[in-house]
């Protein structure tokens, strides 16, 4: 595989690491079809999005949000004409699952008396997209400045869940993805999706891929062939071009 | 300068020289304790107690840190006992942070002690012996002052890291400003965002500076005790 | 003291089956490079664990591999001084000095530390690092480091191999006080027959990890033989004296000896102090008649009490000279030439100067 | 065990020995020259290089392969100029990888070595000189033979920080399978999704069995070492 | 050779103000413990670098600060042998020996490794470690290494401080060979005088960093007060002296001085060979007559040429025997109960058995 890389042959995918489950089962069944295989390197969608801009030798790029995809194009690294938002996901309220806590989530809902002294566990929310979209959300809501000071921002929505499933913080913000995969939490309020920007995984070949099969396995990715890969791990199949940026 | 940084910057410069500096602090009798029992003992069990002290440097640090989660969260073993009989809390705390830095600095520490303790000629020791200090005594006044040079270097070791672990702590205490967001954190979540190049740069020009002190502070007194075995 | 010594060590392919049982204040430890010396001394402060046997000092044992005794070093009270000094690096002169009396309780502090150091001659240097020191100032400050533990016994290797011999007979009556009034055992490490005699009170002579012979110093040292390695010119007696009067105007010092007086250089001590002599066996000369018009002042009376065997052109003549054994070594031709045979009357000439100050010490007061 | 990992996972194995191995490699000799010259030298920017060293211990592992990314990618200033001159390329090899694993393990390497260059007797030096050893053969068959120990525990250092190495490879040279996708990263990967914790668990113990083996190995090496000096 | 240094340096609060001109093939060191001995080898040697001064060794040119010329160590061409060993801890002894021999160039290369192992009695050490080795085994070895190296110069600090008696005179031979036949010359540090009196062509003595004397081994070791420290018994003259002939059956060779005969142990020198012989002041008894029924053989008439100050109880007494200057030192007693006084006839008597084997060296030959 080494070797065919160096060649260039396959496919290579810069995806989003929350992506590495659908996409190895995608790619495994596209191997199956035609007998060719993509490399996907999963990663940061930042430290993608800056390997790209370094000259990195790959052919799609699958951000878990908007900015680093903005971040490309506005760079001019990627073709405009194939960029599509793919996949969409919800971000939920989850606690451990021993829980006894009683929230819903609501404008204006006290979300700081529910924490007590507790932390509210997110991801980054200045950097990890989970983080930023449930900040939104809150804001949106009103409950931010309550719980501001109570947040423990983890490296990745991954990380954020840990720390509730672990009982180390009694409330997190995740994906509904993650949370449905994870037995010892439970899902205890949902944000309503206006409250937040869309929760959008785009997707786009770039301008310095010269591989035929990069589209095709594009295609694959959109066609209804890789739609239950996407749909077993919870995201929302959009698939939905974006038309002109 | 003072400008030059937010506040909240300041606050993570402030912490992470706190926890830099327990995280040092709090690992050195560990340190020099286990090196020892690395360089001289003879015990069931030695070859383990290498591997484990090794193994923050072999794994990746987010898994560390997810170790660290597991046993020292709240609920985890460790972390519930400390928790219950002695107050000491680690998540979401600058201790933890402190922890996880002790915790990934902690094989470089004792790579150094036990270099120098290597190094240690036996005979002096056994000089030492028969002047009448037991092994206690002989310790304290001949093979640590001799080891010095290994425990300056490892304090060194430690500290650096501290100062740039991020992987280890932010996945156990994760990033909260003014109480777990160290400089590397900051710096990180620079990293993260785009357009964050210039505040990740100034922070990193912050960490620099600190270790250049630092790196002066340890070859001055390393100077210093060179000094007092030859001049 | 009683040092009974019974051991067995092997440490790569040199086995040291050594077995000493010394009452002397002073063993000395005689032997060549390599025969197994510095083992012993390592033994018996407790440095090496022997494989086998058992150490016992003044009654107290302190290895007894049968019944599984082994006294770590620390709690011998036992001053070393090493062979190679052995300085702590990190501490300067005087720290090294006063580093065994941290460990001393303070009423057993006996050792004066500046009278020490000025034996010893370093009192300028106790501010420096030994790093900086040259080789016999090493020495010295390893040999004072040694005393001031207050030892109740003191093994020294070779304490004085670089020392100059200015600095040597500094050294030589305090270690003589030692043995006999501080009442520490001593044993000594030496190459140089000079010092053994003047200082030894007991010999043990090693040989490749083996004892060849042991015994009171006077028994060993008029055995010509023992001293192959020496070469034959430090063979001779040790008699006992006392001081009998002094004579101030020439500087000297007449000693009485069961054949007659001796006439030494100057001594410092009071009529009726006893004193060991030793005559080497090179210094005598022997005559038929008194001689008369000889520069040499003593002449002691008796008579041949046999002869040796010749070895190579010279021969070891035992005189009795009214009760103390001498030892005179002469030419085989001098022997022919004057006709000495067992039972002969002969006289010894001895030079005053012949006693040079190592070669009269005090005498070992008895044991106690 | 062969069933028990994926033809990915077994990739990631092997290229994770061959990157550590490299980087422990590569990075010996400048270690060395690099500990010479701290240790030793007495000219202007001695400090200046002590710093440098230090940086990838000080620095968070991501700002790192970030600056790497910068300097050594295919556009990069230096990465430009070896492409062009000597045809290494790092950008997105295995190659960058070594590459990222050496620096972040440089500044454990030669600290060892620094402490044991420290400890020798210089005077051993001065006798080979005046044997007819000019400075160099000095260096070859005294100064080095003695330094053994420290290059020893430098190698081990390094070899486990790249058997564990992530954010800087992570970001350097991405996480591409069979090319650039080592233990730790392929790790990394595995935590980041819902259900990964076996697989992420199953390869920590590969790491550790991989840096249990390696400790073996140096502590060999050591005992050897060792044994020529006091047997 | 001609040595020629004159440097001063400084180290702490000690200073070294040397000045030597030295045409002597073996060049003794001598003084007090800190007296700058090993700083001056280690000067020569190229270890240090004097602060200001030159040193010139046959011609060339090794330091010389004015001009800036300093060569560094491994081009001296210089075998040190160190006062503390300095082996290699990584090498066995066979490597630590053969050491020097990686960077002689191959026809260089004389000195003959077997020879030389024998010598020292270290050929079963060879696959050892110098760390098992024990103190007179590694200066052994010490010695070998810089012998290996085929130095152009030998420094060698207290080389045989602390070897015993036998293996000293195995090694004296050596020494006297390499400093008469090798060519090469040497500077030797050593404390003791029957060492330096037996080997040294020149000697130097220093005090306290200074020059205090220097100078033909003869004219030096006549000269009573220059060894203060050494206490006065190994004052002495050395004699040249030739084999006249031998006297197989008692094992006695018979010399021929210039005053007389002198019978000594037996030689294993063809008649006529040139001999060096010391004749200590305390071993020479004086008599107004010819003495009759002694043991001793020797008896040189001559006479008193002048009688020197008084030392304590002792005086030496100058003689002149048929040219050969001698020293005989007496005590005030006998000076007066003799009424000796320059220009007195007298015989110097001296026992053949006096001339142990140190005594006797080889005569060192002509300087080329
Ligand atoms: N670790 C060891 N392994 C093998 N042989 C050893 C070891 N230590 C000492 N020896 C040997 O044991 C013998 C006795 O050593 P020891 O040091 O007692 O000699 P010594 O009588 O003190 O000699 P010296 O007068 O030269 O100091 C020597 O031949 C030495 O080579
Ligand atoms: N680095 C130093 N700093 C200060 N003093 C020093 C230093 N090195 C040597 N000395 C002093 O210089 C003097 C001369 O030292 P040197 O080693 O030449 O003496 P030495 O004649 O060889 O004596 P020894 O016979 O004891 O070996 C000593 O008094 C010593 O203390
Ligand atoms: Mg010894
Ligand atoms: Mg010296």
């Amino acid at each position: 595989t080494s070797i065919a890389y160096a060649q260039g042959k396959d496919v290579v995918v810069f995806a989003a690491a929350s992506l590495k489950n659908a996409l190895d089962d995608i790619n495994a069944a596209w191997e199956k079809e035609t007998g060719k295989k993509a490399v996907i390197s999963y990663a940061a969608s930042n430290a993608l999005a800056k390997q790209i801009e370094a000259g990195a030798p790959a052919d799609i790029f699958f951000s878990a949000d908007l900015d680093w995809m903005d971040y490309l194009a506005s760079k001019n690294l990627i073709q405009p004409q194939t960029r599509l938002n793919l996949l969409g996901n919800s971000i939920v309220l989850v606690a451990p699952k021993d829980s006894t806590v009683q929230v819903s989530v609501a404008q204006g809902f006290d979300l700081a008396a529910v924490l007590g002294q507790g932390r509210l566990a997110m991801g980054n929310v200045d950097a990890v997209p989970a983080g930023k979209y449930g900040k939104a959300a809150l804001e949106k809501l009103g409950a931010w400045n309550g719980v501001k000071d109570k947040v423990a921002q983890a490296e990745s929505v991954r990380a954020a869940l840990l720390l509730v499933s672990r009982g180390e913080a009694p409330l997190g913000i995740v994906y509904r993805t993650d949370a449905a995969s994870d037995p010892n939490v439970k899902i205890v309020g949902e944000f309503p999706q206006d409250s937040h920007p869309p929760i959008i995984y785009p997707v786009a070949l770039l301008k310095a891929s010269a591989k035929p099969d990069a589209q095709a396995f594009l295609t694959y990715m959109r066609s209804a062939k890789a739609r239950p890969f996407f749909d077993k791990q919870g995201f929302t199949f959009i698939n939905k071009p974006v038309s002109g940026s | 300068m003072i400008d030059w940084l937010s506040p909240q910057e300041w606050m993570a410069v402030h912490l992470s020289l706190k926890v830099a500096l327990t995280a040092m602090a709090a690992s050195l009798v560990p340190g020099i304790v286990v090196a020892l029992l690395l360089e001289r003992g003879r015990f069931w069990g030695r070859q383990a107690l290498d591997v484990i002290v090794h193994l923050p440097l072999v794994l990746p640090p987010v898994v560390v840190g997810y170790f660290l989660l597991l046993w020292f969260g709240k609920r985890g073993p460790i972390g519930a006992l400390l928790n219950e009989y002695f107050g000491i809390v680690f998540s979401f705390r600058w201790t933890g942070a402190a922890l996880a830095c002790a915790i990934m600095g902690f094989p470089l520490l004792v790579r150094a002690i036990r270099l120098s303790i290597e190094a240690v000629d036996r005979k002096l020791e056994d000089a030492a012996g028969t002047l009448g200090a037991n092994r206690v005594w002989v310790f304290l006044v001949v093979t640590l002052p001799l080891i010095l040079p290994g425990i300056i270097a490892g304090m060194v070791l430690s500290f650096a890291k501290a100062m740039g672990e991020f992987g280890a702590t932010i996945t156990f205490v994760s990033n909260i400003p003014g109480e777990t967001q160290t400089l590397p954190t900051a710096i990180y979540t620079f990293t993260q965002v785009p357009g964050g190049e210039g505040g990740a740069l100034r922070l990193t020009v912050v960490s620099i500076v600190i270790s250049v002190a630092a790196l002066w502070v340890s070859e001055w007194m390393a100077r210093r005790v060179r000094r007092r075995f030859l001049a | 003291m009683t040092l009974d010594l019974d051991i067995c060590h092997r440490q790569g392919s040199f086995t040291l089956e050594a077995r000493i049982h010394s009452e002397g204040r002073l063993t000395a430890l005689f032997g060549q490079s390599g025969a197994g010396k510095t083992t012993i001394i390592n033994a018996i402060g407790g440095l090496i664990r022997p494989s086998q046997g058992r150490i016992v000092v003044n009654g107290r044992v302190l290895v007894d591999t049968q019944s599984g005794i082994f006294v770590p070093k620390h709690k011998r009270h036992i001053g070393t001084v090493f062979q190679e000094g052995r300085l702590f690096p990190h501490l300067n002169v005087r720290q090294n000095l006063l580093f065994g009396r941290w460990f001393t309780p303070r009423r057993e502090r006996v050792a004066d530390f500046s009278a020490i150091v000025d034996l010893l001659g370093i009192g300028h240097l106790l501010d420096r690092n030994p790093a900086t020191l040259s080789g016999g100032e090493k020495q010295r400050v390893a040999i004072g480091r040694a005393l001031l533990t207050d030892p109740q016994l003191l093994l020294m290797d070779e304490p004085l191999a670089s020392l100059d011999e200015a600095r040597k007979s500094e050294i030589y009556p305090y270690i003589e006080r030692l043995r006999d009034e501080g009442n520490v055992p001593i044993v000594l490490v030496s190459h140089s027959v000079t010092e053994i005699a003047r200082l030894a009170t007991s010999i043990v002579i090693l040989s490749d990890g083996r004892v060849t012979a042991a015994g009171p110093a006077e028994d060993i040292l008029r055995q010509t033989n023992l001293f192959p390695q020496t070469g034959p010119a430090e063979t001779g007696a040790l008699i006992e004296t006392h001081v009998l009067h002094h004579e101030e105007a020439f500087g000297l010092t007449v000693l009485q000896t069961r054949a007659g007086t001796l006439t030494v250089p100057l001594l410092d001590l009071a009529p009726g102090a006893p004193l060991r002599v030793r005559l080497r066996a090179r210094d005598i000369i022997l005559s038929l008649q008194p001689p008369e018009g000889l520069s040499a002042l003593n002449v002691l009376p008796g008579k041949v009490s046999s002869i040796g065997e010749p070895d190579g052109s010279s021969v070891d003549v035992m005189l009795d000279c009214g009760g103390d054994s001498l030892v005179a070594r002469v030419t085989r031709k001098s022997v022919e030439r004057l006709g000495l045979r067992a039972g002969l009357p002969v006289h010894a000439i001895i030079k005053s100067i012949a006693f040079d100050r190592e070669a009269v010490g005090r005498a070992p007061t008895e044991e106690t």
